[in-house]
């Protein structure tokens, strides 16, 4: 198998410029790119799983001043499932995409995909810049006055993001001369301490507006509650898990500093308290999922701040959070079209997605879970262990009654609908049960 | 043991049946006249309860109400035997050394049960509301006596009423338990507890024959009255031969040949003081509410045994 | 053997999700009896010899990149020898109980799945994975009553004592290096103790020692009464298990001591297990809902075990390794029956039932059966588990615990007859009550076969034990056949009974020597007054012990559940703070931001 | 409800002598005190005639009473419980009328709702005569149950079984005033025939 990361952009981007021509059938069109974008990051998957990291230099030009895509163990099982989840969400979505949304749909995949399989820092942007733009029209998309206030707040604290990241690349540059992450990271000892600090701060501002990091989050609730149910779907497992991996690599790579990592893993445990506590008395549905993303999204980043200093469980804990919480909260948010879960798979989905959220065996959250503690023994956290105790079982006492309140059979979702669900939610199981991440994340990280 | 040892311990198990029986019933007639006399009454014959007894089992018609109303007069009887073979009585160790003070306590509850069931089984209100008094009363009583019972446990290191007997039996009446002044505090709060016990007023509250129409017992009537009066009798015997047991070492003043004579002469007195005790108190009180006798248990006598208790504990660890 | 066993529980289980009830629980039944064959295999080949397979020969699953070890020890053996029976008895029962199959068989095989594996783990990790299985999948059974209490409580206690259980297994992994069961915790001070404190802790929570109770009546008041049975009668046990495990087996003990030595913790434990067995039944007493007493008299029940364990010596952890078999068995049957009568007439306060005895003959059987083996009547087994403890309370001169202990089996007699009376005496109220299938009987007096025969060889019960005594290093006590023998006293169990046959002699003389006749119900005593005019208020089981609730309810209020409330609503209010972060206006999200920026850049270059 | 009318009943003769002396010592009573006649009881039960030295004692239910007490005038209402409770009582069983008013009606002779003669209704094995009746009355009416109980005249409760219907029916007239003419004809022969015989 010839392996080309590149089409796992090429592909959507082209294709989401040819639909406007075929307007009628664009979704049709969009289905095709998606499915073949699914089975290419499937494949690259395997290939990094059975041969290692995967370099791939574009139009010839070798980096530090080509461009420069790199997918190890990491990039590959996060475009894996950032392109996996787009698949089932987009059939999950089905008529209600026209021509327009397949585009903007098309173009945030590419973005998503683009920012974790990217070698190159001013890539990077740019693909948050596509990403950015997408999500917000898509959220704009339900036209009503609720997603309307929520695009608009992503937009202005996205667009302030978007700044600040160029502002840090800027800084980045104007001392190393370079934008290749390998480069910077290889050299950022050369910089000067004040403007690599400023940097930083600039860059984590930048993405953790993105990340859904506290406080920078105060477009989440707004805009997965505005935000149709397969958008918000969409949201919860692309641009976020995209923005927690540029952060990861920032931790990982650029800045693996001590100072940096202990910034990075208070503000995870606020972001995963302030989620939790907030999302505890909502009772709208949708917000308070989108509360329990922020927590969950802290949580992945005390996992990633803490595999900056081991990377021996923390890693692991963080990929499994990661797979377990986009399977989880997108079939969620799916299942929050329905107030009731109505149907044996919407049950089946409903309560496998908060079984897993709340950690439990052998779903993938139970190990994120699992491994996370073992990490943070191993650094001897204790109030970071008590807290994430905590803010669990806050969580589990809104999730029960979310799973209370949804006991019901009244409501009307079409059969395909909750089979998509129901798909999503199976690969917490089948994650949880197959060594797959276990050993992908036992692989070496390139510049690690 | 061979078939001759067997053969002599079942005839003294079967004698000392029938002796608790007739003693208690003897008592039952006395205590009838004692409480005749405090009246100023002539009272009935000393023998009268023999006489109802005998009239209970002839009657002619026996109303019973189903199956489970007949397991009252098979468990009442049967329990409450059972319960008096496992006492030392007089010093005579019949099944004792097979046994100890909770599994009597437990042997108790049997006829209790038996008969709790059979009044339930009539489905008379009255009697319901007499069991749950009887209940009550026992949860009531039993806290005050628990708490001594466990005083002269852990005193005498055992639970075997067999071995506090024997080791209050050493020095005759010198090592009675209620010679030692944390037991004469015990053995007051055991006496109240006796008092509930025999259901003798102020604490005859589950039968009150003037509100509940004689309460568990309602529909109770010839054979199966007849077994509960036989169960009285030797309930009788066997609740004060357990206190007897407890405190004054089982009645045992005298060691040899025939000291069992003596003992058991010594032992019937003792018995008879309790009850007479009893009898007295209860001609001359009223009856309690059950909420009053509730408090009088939880609150008064179980200070008391508590204090006892403490004060065994110090003298222990000591 | 095993991994046939656990494979074919997976399969089973999903099999019966889609097949009818009657097929499912067919399937169920007998796919359950097969754990019980491991346990047979495991005695053939052993007997009661202590073996403890060495790593080499455990059975080994691979998940998700981890091993798990798992094998069959005296201690497990003992212990699914209590709680196994459960699961085919409950799907004997479960056949008629069941109108339409909606997932109970299925999740009720995959919680004998997590049992049997909670069992035979031979390390934390597969304890703490098979544990949160059994919760999950508990919870699932919790989750079909459809009650917001039962669901909520369920589920965040579960999840705390998840969490307390995982914090005492990373400390003990970290500081051990290992999670093998086998490895010798070489682990004090500070953190041993706070590892071993936590793990208990969790474990109680399953166990229902009482401050972590708050779940139980809720739960077990409201879910379908099979499952109930199983949640008390082996469930609760699975708590214990943990507790002996980390406590004996490991010699956690040692750890606590070690750390405190002028504090027995032990005795904490006895305390606390007193207080539930104390004011759980008084609390039972109070009850009308027939599942809230017995939810509570679990909880009592229960209490008897924790003191056990508390006292720590021999007799007493023989006596609550003995008090929690009896329970497994009895309290299913209470509750088994409990669901009998509320199948048959849709009812269940007590204070509207009644008369059933003679309509339902064997179901009032085997609950008096039960009955006097929850009171500790010596006709049953009941009987030498409490004396045991007893005993074991005296030895120690335990003078708070042993008073307390006693007056709680008092109190037990007070609810018993609250059942018997109020559900099965009393006033004839429903005419057209059958009595309950056939399948529902012969599962009730399955379970009250060892109640016979431990009573008659109690001694066969303390030799069941012994392996797994021995193996945590307890002497096992003296005993024949039919006598248990301590330092304090002798009990004698045939001595007991052949006596009370013989004493049956004079009552039967009686009874037979006249004739007696057998009158309705309609013909009682009533001042004279006809039945009909007073049918109403004839049952006396309304507000039964009214005079004892004047008097102990102040006493008992506020309970448990009212601070977990408050603790509860505490977490509200500072959710309610929480969110007021989140204005709603984008230009406090923007300054978040840049203050945010500000703030990172402050710490990174100035600190 | 009610007794069995069996052939095979036990003769009263056939008993054991013990037994009727037993019987004869120990009668429990159960006293119906809904007329005037009941203050005289507490002086009897008291320490002034004591009637427990000869084994009488009150009973609260007639489950457990040997002995029915009527203590004056009955009321068609209260006659009905008075029957509820003759029949609850276990034979063998006596009923001891007090008072005038149970023998003739007494001085409410001509009331509407008053029984006149009880013995049409219940078997009275004794009356005591006066209005009222002094305590050494009620003594002396004892003893001359226990003497009639050992001379094995004291029958009452074998003459209801045998002419059950008969009380029935006399019963049944007093409550029910809906009873035809012609049967009430009939009825009134037969029963006149059952008081001859």
């Amino acid at each position: 198998m010839v392996i080309h990361p590149v089409l796992l952009i090429a592909i959507p981007l082209i294709t989401a410029f040819i639909i406007p021509i075929f307007k009628k059938y664009g979704a049709a069109i969009a289905g095709g790119a998606i499915a073949f974008n699914m089975g290419y990051a499937i494949g690259i998957f395997f290939h990094v799983y059975s041969n290692g990291k995967i370099y791939e230099t574009i139009a010839g030009f070798n980096p530090p001043i080509g461009i420069f895509l790199a997918i190890d163990s990491l990039s590959a099982l996060l475009a894996l499932i950032i392109n996996l989840f787009a698949f089932i969400n987009f059939v999950a979505i089905g008529k209600e995409a026209n021509y327009k949304f397949s585009m903007l749909y098309l173009l945030a995949i590419a973005g998503s995909t683009g920012i974790v399989i990217t070698g190159d820092i001013f890539n990077m942007f740019v693909f948050f810049e596509i990403t950015a733009v997408a999500s917000y029209a898509l959220i704009a998309g339900k036209k009503d006055k609720k997603a309307l206030e929520g695009a608009i707040k992503y937009m202005v604290l996205g667009s302030i993001a978007s700044s600040f990241i160029l502002i840090g690349i800027a800084l980045i540059y104007s001392q190393l001369k370079t934008l290749n992450i390998y480069d910077i990271a290889a050299r950022i000892a050369s910089m000067d301490a004040k403007i690599k600090w400023a940097s930083f701060a600039m860059l984590l501002t930048g993405i953790g507006v993105e990340a859904e990091i506290f406080p920078l989050n105060g477009w989440v609730p707004s805009a997965y509650q505005g935000a149709s149910e397969g958008v918000a779907s969409l949201l919860s497992f692309a641009p976020s898990k995209a923005a927690i991996y540029a952060i990861a690599r920032l931790m990982l790579v650029i800045f693996p500093f001590h100072a940096t990592y202990e910034i990075a893993l208070w503000v995870g445990v606020i972001t995963l308290l302030i989620g939790e506590l907030a999302a505890f008395m909502q009772e709208d549905v949708k917000r308070m999922l989108a509360y329990s993303s922020i927590g969950q999204m802290g949580m992945i980043l005390i996992a990633f701040s803490l595999a900056s200093q081991d990377l021996k469980y923390a890693l692991i804990a963080s990929l499994f959070l990661i797979v377990s919480h986009a399977a989880s909260k997108s079939s969620l948010f799916l299942l929050s079209k329905s107030e009731k879960m109505h149907g044996m798979a919407s049950k089946y989905a409903g309560i496998v997605s908060v079984l897993s959220l709340i950690g439990m065996p052998p779903l993938a959250g139970f190990w994120g879970k699992w491994y996370l503690m073992l990490a943070a023994m191993d650094e001897k956290l204790w109030l970071v262990i008590i807290l994430i105790f905590f803010a669990g079982i806050v969580e589990t006492a809104y999730f029960a009654r979310y799973l209370h309140r949804s006991i019901g059979n009244d409501g009307e979702l079409s059969l395909r609908y909750k089979a998509t669900m129901a798909a999503m939610a199976s690969f917490a199981i089948l994650f949880g049960l197959l060594p797959l991440v276990y050993k992908i994340a036992s692989l070496p990280l390139w510049g690690g | 043991m061979d078939m001759i040892g067997i053969a002599i311990k079942i005839t003294i198990l079967i004698a000392y049946a029938i002796i608790g029986t007739c003693t208690g019933l003897l008592f039952m007639g006395i205590g009838r006249k004692i409480v005749a006399r405090v009246h100023n009454r002539v009272g009935p014959p000393f023998y009268q309860n023999f006489i109802d007894v005998a009239k209970l089992l002839s009657k002619k018609t026996n109303i019973s109400h189903g199956w489970i109303f007949d397991l009252a007069l098979l468990f009442s009887i049967s329990g409450i035997l059972l319960t008096l073979l496992f006492l030392p009585i007089g010093g005579v160790q019949l099944l004792s050394t097979d046994g100890d003070a909770f599994l009597v306590l437990y042997l108790l509850a049997i006829p209790s049960l038996g008969f709790a069931l059979g009044a339930g089984a009539s489905g008379n209100p009255n009697a319901g509301v007499g069991v749950m008094r009887a209940l009550v009363m026992m949860l009531s009583y039993e806290l005050p006596f628990v708490i001594t019972l466990i005083a002269l446990m852990i005193y005498y290191d055992t639970t075997s009423l067999a071995t506090i007997v024997r080791m209050q039996s050493i020095n005759g009446i010198k090592s009675w338990a209620i010679t030692m002044p944390p037991f004469m505090i015990a053995a007051f709060a055991a006496d109240m507890a006796l008092q509930g016990m025999l259901m003798e007023q102020p604490f005859d509250i589950p039968v009150a024959p003037h509100e509940i129409a004689s309460g568990p017992m309602v529909e109770f009537g010839g054979k199966y009255l007849g077994s509960l009066m036989l169960y009285k009798a030797i309930a009788l015997v066997a609740e004060t031969t357990l206190f007897v047991d407890l405190f004054l070492g089982g009645g045992v003043v005298a060691h040899g040949n025939f000291a069992f004579v003596i003992n058991f002469i010594v032992w019937l007195a003792l018995i008879f003081l309790l009850f007479a005790l009893s009898i007295l108190i209860a001609a001359s009180f009223p009856r309690f509410r059950i909420e009053q006798a509730f408090g009088f248990y939880w609150k008064y006598e179980a200070i008391i045994a508590a204090i006892s208790l403490i004060w065994v504990y110090i003298m222990v660890i000591k | 053997m095993l991994d046939i066993i656990f494979a074919e529980l997976v399969v089973a289980a999903i099999i019966t999700f889609f097949v009818r009830e009657k097929l499912a629980a067919i399937i169920a039944f007998f796919i359950s009896l097969l754990p019980l064959l491991a346990l047979l295999d495991w005695a053939s080949n052993y007997g009661f010899a202590i073996i403890n397979l060495g790593i080499e020969n455990h059975m080994k699953i691979y998940l998700a990149g981890v091993t798990l070890h798992l094998a069959i020890t005296p201690l497990s053996w003992f212990f699914a020898l209590m709680i196994l029976p459960l699961f085919p008895v409950i799907m004997l029962y479960s056949y008629s109980f069941f109108k339409e199959n909606d997932g109970f068989f299925a999740l009720m095989l995959l919680s004998l799945f997590a049992t049997f594996g909670i069992l035979l783990s031979r390390d934390m990790l597969s304890l703490f994975l098979f544990w949160e299985m059994m919760s999950w999948s508990s919870f699932l059974l919790v989750y079909r009553s459809k009650d917001k209490n039962a669901i909520m409580s369920y589920l965040i206690f579960s999840v705390f004592a998840a969490f307390a259980i995982l914090f005492g297994i990373i400390i003990l992994w970290h500081e051990n290096s290992s999670l093998l069961l086998s490895d010798i915790l070489n682990i004090s001070g500070k953190l041993g103790f706070v590892a071993i404190a936590s793990i208990i802790t969790g474990f109680a929570v399953k166990a229902v020692i009482m401050p972590l109770h708050a779940w139980a009546p809720f739960v077990y008041s409201k879910c379908d009464e099979p499952f109930v049975a199983f949640l008390s009668g082996g469930l609760s046990k699975l708590g214990y298990y943990g507790i002996f495990l980390f406590l004996f087996s490991l010699k956690g003990v040692d750890i606590l001591q070690n750390y405190m030595t002028n504090v027995s913790w032990n005795y904490l434990l006895a305390v606390f297990g007193a207080l539930s067995a104390f004011f759980a039944t008084l609390i039972a007493i109070l009850q009308d809902d027939l599942r809230k007493l017995l939810a509570y008299s679990s909880i009592g029940q229960l209490g008897y075990i924790a003191i056990g364990f508390g006292i720590g010596t021999p007799l007493a952890i023989t006596g609550a390794l003995f008090q929690a078999f009896n329970h497994a068995f009895f309290k299913a049957i209470l509750f088994l029956a409990a669901g009998i009568v509320a199948y048959r007439t849709g009812k269940w306060k007590i204070s509207e039932l009644g008369g059933l005895a003679y309509k339902m003959p064997f179901t009032f059987m085997a609950t008096l059966f039960a009955i006097f083996a929850l009171a500790a009547i010596p006709i049953t087994s009941g009987f030498a588990s409490k004396w045991l403890l007893y005993e074991a309370a005296i030895q120690q001169k335990y003078v708070f615990i042993a008073p307390i202990m006693l007056i709680a089996g008092v109190g037990a007699f007070l609810y018993s007859f609250r059942i018997l009376y109020g559900v099965f005496l009393g006033e004839n109220r429903h005419d057209s009550v059958e009595e309950a299938p056939k399948s529902m009987i012969a599962a009730l007096f399955i379970l009250v076969l060892p109640l016979i025969i431990f009573v008659v060889f109690p001694g066969y019960m303390l030799d069941l034990m012994k392996p797994a005594l021995q193996a945590a290093g307890i002497e096992s006590i003296a005993h024949t056949k039919f006598a248990i023998e301590t330092s304090l006293a002798k009990y004698n169990s045939i001595a007991v009974l052949i006596t009370l046959m013989v004493a049956m002699i004079p009552a039967f003389v009686i009874y037979k020597a006249r004739k007696h006749r057998v009158t309705s119900f309609e013909d009682n005593y009533l001042a004279g007054e006809p039945y009909e005019l007073h049918k109403p208020a004839m049952h006396a089981a309304n507000n039964y012990y009214k005079p004892l609730k004047k008097v102990l309810l102040p006493y008992l209020e506020p309970g448990a559940t009212y601070y977990f409330e408050k603790i509860y609503n505490g977490i509200k209010c500072v959710s309610n703070a929480v969110r007021r972060i989140y204005t709603g206006y984008v230009q406090d999200y923007a300054i978040y931001v840049v203050l945010f920026l500000l703030f990172v850049m402050g710490w990174l270059i100035w600190i | 409800m009610g007794l069995h009318n069996g052939d095979k009943m036990m003769r009263y003769e056939e008993w054991s002598k013990l037994a009727r002396k037993a019987s004869k010592r120990s009668l429990w009573m159960v006293h119906f005190c809904t007329g005037c006649g009941a203050i005289e009881m507490p002086p009897v039960m008291t320490s002034r005639y004591d009637m427990e030295r000869f084994g009488i004692a009150p009973m609260a239910t007639p489950r457990q009473a040997d002995v029915l007490l009527i203590t004056g005038y009955l009321t068609v209402k209260t006659l009905r419980r008075v029957i509820q409770v003759y029949e609850q009582m276990q034979s063998p069983k006596y009923v001891i009328a007090f008072g005038s008013c149970t023998i003739n009606g007494g001085m409410y002779w001509d009331s509407y709702n008053t029984i006149k003669h009880l013995e049409k209704y219940i078997p009275v094995d004794l009356y005591i005569a006066g209005c009222m009746p002094r305590p050494e009355g009620i003594i002396n009416a004892f003893l001359e149950l226990m003497k009639l109980i050992d001379e094995g005249k004291a029958r009452g409760w074998e003459r209801y079984q045998k002419y059950y219907d008969k009380y029935k029916e006399n019963q049944r007239r007093v409550f029910n005033f809906e009873v035809k003419e012609e049967e009430k004809e009939e009825k009134e022969q037969k029963r006149e025939k059952n008081e001859e015989h």
